[in-house]
């Protein structure tokens, strides 16, 4: 569909997080609480903090949980049942104030979940949930979203994108039909747009390297010292994985008590040494820099050539959340200047 | 700073240490780990109060070990490492040479174990203000107070396992939440499993624990998980008199007694 | 006195409370019957996440259990578990948890009478108590559906 | 049973249990429901997701053969707490699979050809599947040879099939044990699979190689075969490495760009030489 532009006013938007609450949908939105920001159920948009880059943890949570029931079994004398998640449990939400980098983040996420096999939890949890993201007007060190084809105004992901125009006005674009379903349905809050350039409100974020210089170029390099040299400070935390927006791996454990049990799906992540181990005690990849490089090239190689989307958004989670300084996109950098040596 | 890269460049030079684990300029300006393999790679050293992180954490990375001998430029909290893995005879003198700075900026080198003890016995091992206060005000909570006060952070924890990457005592090649048979903690990161993950990390550090406070800067979602390490500190100070990290021939807290440990809750 | 009755599990040593507990049935000793006993080889085998596990499966009161200082089958298993009780029991009373409902104790094979003077004891203790809530909580939250 | 939930198991019952060696068992599986025993099929070389339901998901071969109709067999080691936990089923419990995933033998392309199965330890059920199935098609097929090894004549598995396979005069089954495992009843040979294998010594003319092992084994088993002449596009195995889900979206068993689970587990030794070595 063509994009619609509107307007909607701050007191309006207000309006909007009530009435989307009173309408039955929980808003996660930005909350600042011990000074982190992070997503968190809002019941009127002054909880929501305006003071933002991008959120510690990313919004991906509403769709893929970090833990999540996929199926429930109870065992009886001679019997066991299974019973299919109930997918009509799953509740209306609205993510509102993701930015574009969130947004297109789970368009990775939708590839890797969809495809051959398609998994319905995630894709009823994306249906049921409305993106209303916010450009970026501000961006810090870690963003480097231009690099990596986002924009901080780009409308790919969202249902609705918000930007402002001055401190009581925001420009609402209305990308897709879920999108349109809440204008229609609150459209005492929308006016009509004005005419605004809207590059000139978004933050411009630097191009910080040539995206081309990476893409098909780096898997000739599998063996290349680069690997273990860039990853020689990691400590094998899985902390990027877990904030990445577009990380999709997953564990599968049961849980039981005897009587009732619980399959449950949970994140996990490619920088631990059990994520690949077998039982024969035999690891494909065991060591730090092979697990490294298995990060970066799932992002910039496999997800790229298997579903032809970029796997990072370049939100620079991962960076800022690194205890150790793993900058992604000084590596990256670095990455370019080995492979045009 | 230039003592210690001068002493660094002819170590390296004169191929005594293979690699120099030092701390360099990172990105905007942190501070963060670098291993130098050449000799004009020192001018990249540098070595201040905001050097703050537990180099020792890499002393057992095999990716690391297998470069040669190592030296590395420790701090407080790196030394008592240092020592404490000794004890637990992880690490051995010849393999490492240490390099430290004292607070008026006088170069270290510290040939053996035994200097580093006497070195450390001089510096202050007290655990830092804020936490301590922190202790004493969740002491002073009541039960419920206490139990809210954890369940609230704990809550948060994603079970990334940061604390126990960035642990330099927690070097077991296999942990205990990785073993399933029986499954003790829960895979996913839920309530209960992140709280009996905490109390199991806890234990397993009690009496190792040398209070660098690696684990909660570590940890993404800031839950003050060193409180809990700390809190053990303490007590294995108050009940048996030892601090960890300040003897290199020391039986280890928790698989050693004394036939009179006092307590006063047996009945 | 409340018509609660409380779930406990007592981790025992078999070689001195366990013979003390039987001492006590065999000398007809009356005592509460919420106690279910659970034995071991020695007490420096009970590892602090039974305790845990114990009450995440519903108990509402431990009592840890075995023989006196010095008088360890295999001479220092007790000493070893009473360094692991002092350091855990800090622990989880930081954590937040209560150790009222944690109980420790000497008991030795002849003490059978003593074993059930603190069964009994501990049951009041805990009656008085009530269900362990708290803890319910968490189980109960762990069961749920989504962690976001 | 809800098609839409891809993680949702079927449900299967335990029809016999077969000991093979220490700790390893097959199981005979039927599906409980009717209609999706009826409708079920599968190639030789997929593999499935088995579940002890409660306690986890396993990934093993399918071990028959597809020209067996009515039930499934899995052949597996005890190594953790899924196959412990079936190890403990017995006859008419219950058991969860999902499946078939992953690609498949080309058993028709190898019309008109010599076969050779080559296998070490645990490594046969996968090529038990393939054995079945083009012994079943005998005549579309020349001479097949089985070169079978273990580190014991106790772990050789599937040891009346073997007796079965020996016993045929249309197929040349060579077994072998580690030096120094040898009973003194043994009649097979002594020694490495690539070293029997040299020793043997096939054909490569219009022969097509089937490989599966342990790693070390497939290492060492490639040169040999290129050494009597086979051509890499005629030498298959099947890989396996950790996998959660068996449809290409967990993230753990890829082997550089292609994933064990959706483009394997069936390569040739051509497409293995230009992976990075993952498995």
């Amino acid at each position: 569909m063509n994009i619609e532009n509107k307007l909607l006013k701050l007191s309006s938007l207000e309006g909007l997080v009530l009435k989307l609450n009173q309408d039955g949908k929980q808003v996660f939105a930005p909350v600042k609480k011990d000074n982190i920001v992070n997503f968190a159920p809002v019941s009127a948009f002054h909880e929501m903090t305006q003071d933002y880059i991008v959120t510690a943890r990313s919004a991906k949570f509403v769709v893929f949980p970090r833990v999540e029931t996929i199926l429930e079994m109870q065992f009886s004398k001679d019997n066991i049942t299974l019973k299919d998640k109930d997918l009509s449990s799953i509740p209306d939400a609205v993510l509102l104030g993701t930015r574009p980098c969130d947004a297109a983040g789970f368009k990775v996420l939708t590839s890797i979940f969809e495809g051959d096999y398609i998994d319905n939890i995630y894709v009823t949890r994306l249906k049921k949930t409305t993106i209303i993201s916010i450009s970026c007007n501000n961006y810090d060190a870690k963003c480097f979203c231009t690099s990596v084809n986002v924009h901080p105004g780009g409308t790919a992901g969202s249902d609705i994108l918000l930007t402002r125009i001055d401190n009581d006005n925001f420009l609402a674009e209305i990308v897709t039909e879920k999108g349109k379903e809440i204008v229609n349905k609150f459209d005492t809050l929308f006016d009509i747009a004005p005419d605004v350039n809207k590059d000139s409100l978004v933050a411009n974020v630097p191009v910080e390297f040539d995206l081309s210089a990476i893409l098909g170029k780096i898997y000739p390099r599998f063996e290349s010292d680069i690997w273990v040299e860039q990853s020689l400070r990691c400590i094998g935390c899985g902390t990027c994985a877990y904030v990445c927006p577009t990380c999709g791996c997953f564990d599968i454990q049961d849980v039981s008590d005897g009587h009732n049990g619980q399959r449950k799906r949970s994140w996990d992540s490619c920088g631990f040494d059990l994520f690949t181990l077998h039982s024969s005690g035999h690891n494909p990849r065991n060591t730090q820099s092979k697990r490294w490089r298995q990060r970066i090239l799932h992002k910039f190689v496999y997800v790229p050539e298997q579903d032809n989307i970029l796997g990072c958004v370049g939100c620079g989670r991962c960076s800022r959340a690194c205890s150790v300084d793993m900058n992604l996109k000084e590596h990256l950098i670095n990455l370019i200047g080995e492979l045009t040596k | 700073m230039d003592s210690i890269r001068k002493r660094a460049r002819e170590l390296l030079e004169k191929n005594t240490v293979k690699v120099v684990i030092g701390y360099g300029v990172g990105s905007d300006n942190t501070v963060r780990a670098i291993f130098v393999r050449r000799p004009e790679g020192v001018e990249e050293l540098i070595f201040d109060e905001t050097c703050v992180q537990n180099l020792a954490v890499y002393l057992l990375k095999n990716e690391i070990k297998q470069i040669g001998k190592l030296c590395i430029i420790a701090n407080i909290s790196a030394l008592r490492t240092i020592l404490q893995l000794a004890s637990e005879h992880q690490i051995h003198e010849e393999e490492l040479l240490c390099l430290s700075v004292t607070p008026n900026g006088e170069l270290l080198e510290f040939t053996g174990f035994k200097d580093i003890e006497n070195y450390i016995s001089s510096c202050n091992r007290d655990l830092p203000d804020k936490e301590s206060e922190m202790i004493k005000k969740l002491e002073k909570m009541s039960v419920d107070e206490r139990w809210q006060f954890w369940m609230n952070h704990l809550s948060r924890c994603i079970k990334c396992y940061a604390c126990r990457s960035a642990c330099p005592m927690c070097y077991c090649t296999r942990c205990q939440v990785e073993y399933n048979q029986p499954q003790w903690i829960t895979v996913e990161a839920t309530l209960m499993g992140n709280f009996e993950w905490q109390i199991t990390r806890t234990m397993h550090l009690a009496g190792r624990c040398v209070n660098c406070g690696e684990c909660a800067r570590a940890c993404p979602e800031d839950i003050p998980i060193n409180l809990l390490n700390y809190k053990t500190v303490l007590t294995v100070k108050e009940k048996y008199n030892i601090s960890a990290g300040t003897n290199a021939n020391i039986d280890s807290v928790m698989s050693s007694f004394e036939s009179d440990d006092k307590e006063n809750f047996i009945r | 006195m409340s018509d609660f009755q409380p779930k406990i599990v007592a981790f025992v040593c078999t070689w001195c409370t366990y013979a003390g507990a039987d001492l006590a049935g065999t000398s007809r000793i009356k005592y509460e019957p919420n106690v279910k006993i659970i034995r071991f080889p020695c007490t420096g085998r009970i590892d602090y996440m039974f305790l845990i596990k114990a009450f995440a499966n519903g108990a509402d009161g431990v009592i840890v259990s075995g023989c006196h200082p010095n008088d360890c089958h295999y001479v220092s298993g007790n000493f070893h578990a009473r360094r692991r009780w002092i350091v855990f029991r800090e622990l989880v009373d930081f954590l937040g948890m209560d150790v009222n409902r944690l109980c420790f104790s000497w008991v030795s094979a002849a003490e059978g009478a003593q074993w059930a003077k603190i069964v009994n004891s501990f049951t009041e203790e805990i009656r008085q108590l009530g269900p362990y809530k708290a803890y319910m909580e968490l189980v109960k939250k762990d069961k749920n559906e989504s962690v976001f | 049973m809800n098609e839409q939930n891809i993680y949702m198991p079927y449900l299967m019952r335990i029809e016999t249990v077969r000991d093979e060696a220490p700790f390893v068992k097959t199981f005979r599986l039927k599906f409980i429901n009717e209609e999706i025993l009826n409708r079920f099929t599968f190639k030789t070389g997929q593999f499935g997701e088995y579940s002890a339901i409660g306690e986890g998901e396993s990934t093993f071969c399918i071990a028959s053969s597809p020209t067996l109709k009515g039930y499934i067999e899995c052949t597996f080691r005890q190594t953790g707490k899924v196959t412990n936990a079936l190890a403990m089923k017995g006859e008419d419990d219950v058991i969860g699979f999902r499946g078939p995933y992953g690609n498949f033998f080309p058993i028709h392309e190898w019309k008109n050809k010599n076969l050779l199965f080559i296998a070490g330890g645990i490594a046969l059920p996968p090529l038990r599947s393939v054995i079945w199935n083009c012994l079943d098609l005998r005549n579309d097929y020349k001479d097949v040879t089985i070169i079978y090894g273990a580190k014991t004549v106790d772990e050789l598995i599937y040891k009346h099939e073997l007796k079965t396979w020996d016993e045929r005069s249309d197929v040349k089954l060579v077994t072998t044990v580690d030096p120094g495992n040898e009973t003194p009843e043994w009649k097979g040979k002594i020694g490495f699979v690539p070293t029997v294998l040299d020793e043997v010594a096939p054909s490569s003319e219009n022969t097509v190689a089937i490989v599966c092992g342990p790693p070390i084994m497939i290492k060492y088993t490639f040169p040999v075969l290129e050494k009597l002449g086979f051509t890499s596009e005629n030498i298959f195995t099947t890989l396996e490495n950790r996998m959660k889900c068996g449809f290409g979206k967990c993230g753990r068993c890829n082997v550089g760009k292609v994933f064990v689970c959706k483009d394997g587990p069936v390569f040739t030794y051509k497409q293995l030489k230009e992976l990075p070595q993952e498995y």
